[in-house]
């Protein structure tokens, strides 16, 4: 099985959570406040009292079958908006 | 005189809270206020200012001065961002001049407080309405932000998210943000609880008015923080954009205050008007910019508002504003 | 009659901020207050409603009604799980049955406030030992619950980690989960301090006692936004449940508008205790539930006590019942 | 050596961690505050306040010999309750 | 009269509080306060005790035994750390010891805070410029803490990266860290303000004055949760540790009476200066010399100064040491 | 390419992240509020009012070519102060 570490700005997590399921993905999980440094600059969360929010990290473990629609979904939105999406292999414990 | 305001205006709570804050950016402090409690102290005092705006509202009702006062501030914040834009065009591409420009015509409710309470602590009276203005300024300027992308930038690449640009979402943004629904819903439950039910009414107010003044100056100690982590990213902004940060200010609180003027609003609804022209966004709009202009960069029109802006009207633009509408309001005499 | 009171409870803050946070979920808008602040509510609620009445506790002592109405309290706590689950067996499984019926046998702190609150804008007096009626309210539903689960499941799975149903993991779970602790300890430190620190009592007040109705509403605004997010759950759950939501509150109201009646509770005391009966959990039972009845899938006993029993209670079933105690109750003539 | 992931509800934390001491792992983390999806439904952070809590992510680096005790131990929790664990490749920097 | 005053510290709210949160931990509710929600109200604590200290010390002066006192209890953050090193080098390697030393050294805020509400509750008054002796005790200790390390310490290995104890970093580091700094800063505002503004004094009096003893209450409740969750580490600790953190600060109250003898303070600060020399860090110095001597063991510093010090202090030391001082002060006669 | 974990005490988060810098890694990710359990001991969120925080997990992705430098910077941080560094094996979605 493959695992999934995708992450991108909490602002297009909505986004990225509806390309997931409509890959058909069995689950995923999702840490946010995350904060980085990535190639559009660094993230903090001082501005979190606005609601502009950090990044989010999402995990998915699935198929490799799936790997092509999630691919198809996600991958325009980390080219337009920034975010980095990366698969490795896992296997079931 | 303008000294003896600035000074009087430097030495409250709220501004020393502020500098503190800056202070402890500067000298290297580990001083933070760990996220989610920054939310809480902004989520309070949306609350708590619409809350006892709408309390007020409904005494003063809408008539006399106070329609032709919002009607004029909505006017000022789909103008502000027009002619912003065209001065930002000078340096700026079209996507970060719109949003640059969306920021200086909507307006800081922060800085709008602090204004309150300067009125307060000189005893100069003004009304309640000033906050549905207040309220009524939020929203425009952030479509006018967008309509400037849509006509003046470059055909666009396709958002991968049809979401972006759809006109639905954009007003959605524009009006239903968390900050603006807040700041709305709490005016007219003030309204509607004054007069309905004016004994529940009374027992809000030492959590919306008591606790005010308190909760302002923690939460400016935030803000002198995060205004002070902005001052590196101005450097690489470059001088226009600071140049911008202070003048763009200026001028739209003379143009404010002249309306004033002409509307013949009191010494206190006027500052309120000029300080509301002359202040940027760095809640509403930041977060509508990022979700609707992801193209611009925030690093600019957050720190301009934050980092600059902000800083000067709190510090010295607050009382400079004073002097400017006691000059030009005849009721100042 | 009961359409003014209706109104009258409507239009106060805690409900009007409730609706907001409704709206917000309705409309769309991205208003949240972000964990864990309403925790920090939650547990300033618990604290300040315990604290406030033990102080009155101490002033009226243990005579007169104050026994025989919290026996009357806790028996109902047992009595109704049994037949709501005899109820609720008609659609449901052991499992979820049971811990419906433990969550409408338990109460509602947030509901027992508002009431509360609207008991004093109606200037109707009520005594602080009901509050010690809440306290001992909270735990025996649970262990209600997990009983009917012991006698009337099926044959369990054997659970992985013994503790699940331990007897001691399940008192516990009923008698000291951090809800029922603080409630029960704030209130015991409320009889210790005003027996023996009548002074240091008094400084408690601005925060306890001023700052409780703003801190309400506050949490109102949250739970607004967190039951109507429960609506979609509902839909799923069924018209069986959501009728269940509604009747069964109603069904309780009655018969302990009777008791009050026989205990010849004052009108105040007597809406306290239909609110009580009428109220179901969504802090302690739920918690307590899911650790011990995982096999219960938790949207359901969640999503009809917050989603619809508690919407229904504090929007038009406080007045109700109001209007029920005043007909019922010699006293309110 | 072998780095295992544990997404499970806040709930189970305590026995997946008496699990996890009781394997011999060389230790463990923990970041709470996971929400998700999986066979289960939906989990958010909106129940926070009254206790319920959210999810939590475990990470454990150890030699694959743990693997089977660790497994003994995690997989009827996690059977019984939900939640997933995988395994992959890690190596010391 | 000893058993008197105990009681009478006991039975206030804040203690209670104490206790209940070692009651949860110890009979195993799962009641917490989840982070970040304790810092707020320490960052708070330090705010409203900076502030209205400064208030006060603008109306007190410099003049009479301000001077003295300050810098009597200078003195005594520099020489505590040095005789406890001493007592410490008996069991504990330099590390440890030179770490423990500078911890009680130091001083605790809330332990003051509690002494102010103890006096308060007593109607014995104090002054405000003890305040800022305790501002100016928190940093000293650090030094000297790092000093003993330097000083006697084996030979370091070479620490990874510089900054480690660079002596930039460790001024840093103790004078700048985020305590201290919110404590002196808020203090001088309240001088500044109190000076130049007291209008807006008197707005901040809701937030800072009448809602501290509540949360004050309410932050002790977590300090009780986090006081006991230390006890398994204090077992581990051993007697020495154990016995230390009673004897050391029962030694420092009797140097600290005489020393307030000989200055002839009222009782009031009297008992402050008292509590100031018997009350060990463990909010500034832990996170201090965790940063700058990582060699030393936290659990050992942090369980003897959360763990013992400082309920023995609240409990009984407060009391204990106000008998003392009334022994020993002329003005109590 | 390859992914990095650290995990590591906030303390010397700071530190970590000019190593990462300096080590040319293209961007980094980092939650805190990390607990857990290592050789130095356990690490909770409690004394987290005091400034002294709990740990922090950080993900490097990057090409195989870094790592040494990102070793040499970072070994000596975690062999001092205690945290853990794994690397394993993950590819562009
Ligand atoms: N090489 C990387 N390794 C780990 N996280 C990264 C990396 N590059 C970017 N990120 C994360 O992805 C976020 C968005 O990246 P970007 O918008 O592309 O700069 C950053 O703020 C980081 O949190
Ligand atoms: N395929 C998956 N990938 C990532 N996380 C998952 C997956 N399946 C389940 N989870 C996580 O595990 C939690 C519990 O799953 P469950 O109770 O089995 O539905 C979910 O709420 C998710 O956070
Ligand atoms: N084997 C491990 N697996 C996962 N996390 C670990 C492991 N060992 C240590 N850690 C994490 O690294 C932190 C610091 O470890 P240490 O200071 O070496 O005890 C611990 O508190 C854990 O969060
Ligand atoms: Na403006
Ligand atoms: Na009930
Ligand atoms: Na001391």
């Amino acid at each position: 099985m493959k695992r999934v570490d995708l992450i991108l700005s909490e602002r297009e997590l909505d986004s990225v959570i509806k390309a997931i399921d409509a890959a058909g993905a069995p689950g995923y999980s999702v840490m946010k406040h995350v904060t980085g440094k990535g190639p559009h600059g660094s993230v903090s969360e001082a501005m979190d009292f606005s609601g502009l929010g950090a990044n989010a990290h999402v995990i998915i473990f699935c198929e490799a079958s799936i790997l092509a629609k999630l691919r198809e979904g996600i991958q325009p939105l980390l080219d337009y908006y920034g975010g980095v999406a990366y698969v490795s292999e896992a296997e079931p414990l | 005189m303008e000294t003896s305001l600035v000074l009087q205006n430097l030495l409250t709570p709220p501004v020393l809270f502020f500098f503190l804050g800056v202070i402890a950016v500067v000298v290297g402090s580990d001083l933070e206020i760990p996220a989610p409690l920054p939310k809480l102290f902004s989520l309070y005092l949306l609350l708590a200012i619409g809350f006892k705006g709408g309390l007020e509202l409904a005494h003063s009702g809408l008539g006399g001065q106070v329609l032709p006062t919002i009607a004029a501030a909505v006017a000022m914040s789909l103008a502000v961002p027009l002619y912003s834009f065209l001065a930002l065009k000078l340096k700026f591409d079209s996507f970060n001049a719109a949003a640059i420009a969306a920021t200086y015509g909507s307006i800081s409710a922060v800085t709008f407080i602090t204004a309150q309470s300067f009125l307060e602590t000189q005893k100069i009276t003004y009304d309640g309405f000033m906050v549905a203005a207040l309220a009524l300024m939020e929203s425009p300027a952030i479509i006018v932000g967008l309509l400037l992308v849509k006509l003046a930038a470059p055909q666009q690449q396709q958002r991968p998210d049809a979401k972006g640009m759809r006109w639905g979402s954009v007003l959605n943004e524009a009006f239903l943000n968390s900050s603006v629904f807040l700041l709305v819903g709490s005016l007219v439950i003030g309204v509607l609880v004054s007069a309905y039910s004016p004994a529940s009414a009374e027992k809000m107010l030492p959590f919306t008015d008591k606790l005010f003044y308190g909760a302002l100056s923690f939460f400016l100690l935030d803000m002198g923080i995060v205004a002070a982590q902005r001052l590196n990213d101005l450097r690489r902004a470059g001088t226009f954009l600071i140049a911008f940060s202070v003048l763009m200010p200026l001028f739209n609180a003379v143009v404010g205050a002249l309306i004033a003027r002409g509307l013949q609003l009191s010494p206190g609804n006027g500052l309120l008007f000029v300080v509301l022209c002359a202040s940027a966004s760095y809640i509403a709009v930041p977060a509508a910019m990022r979700m609707t202009v992801p193209e611009a960069n925030p690093s600019l029109y957050i720190s301009s508002a934050l980092g600059v802006t902000f800083p000067f009207n709190i510090i010295v633009g607050i009382p400079l504003y004073m002097a400017l509408v006691n000059k030009l309001l005849p009721a100042a005499g």
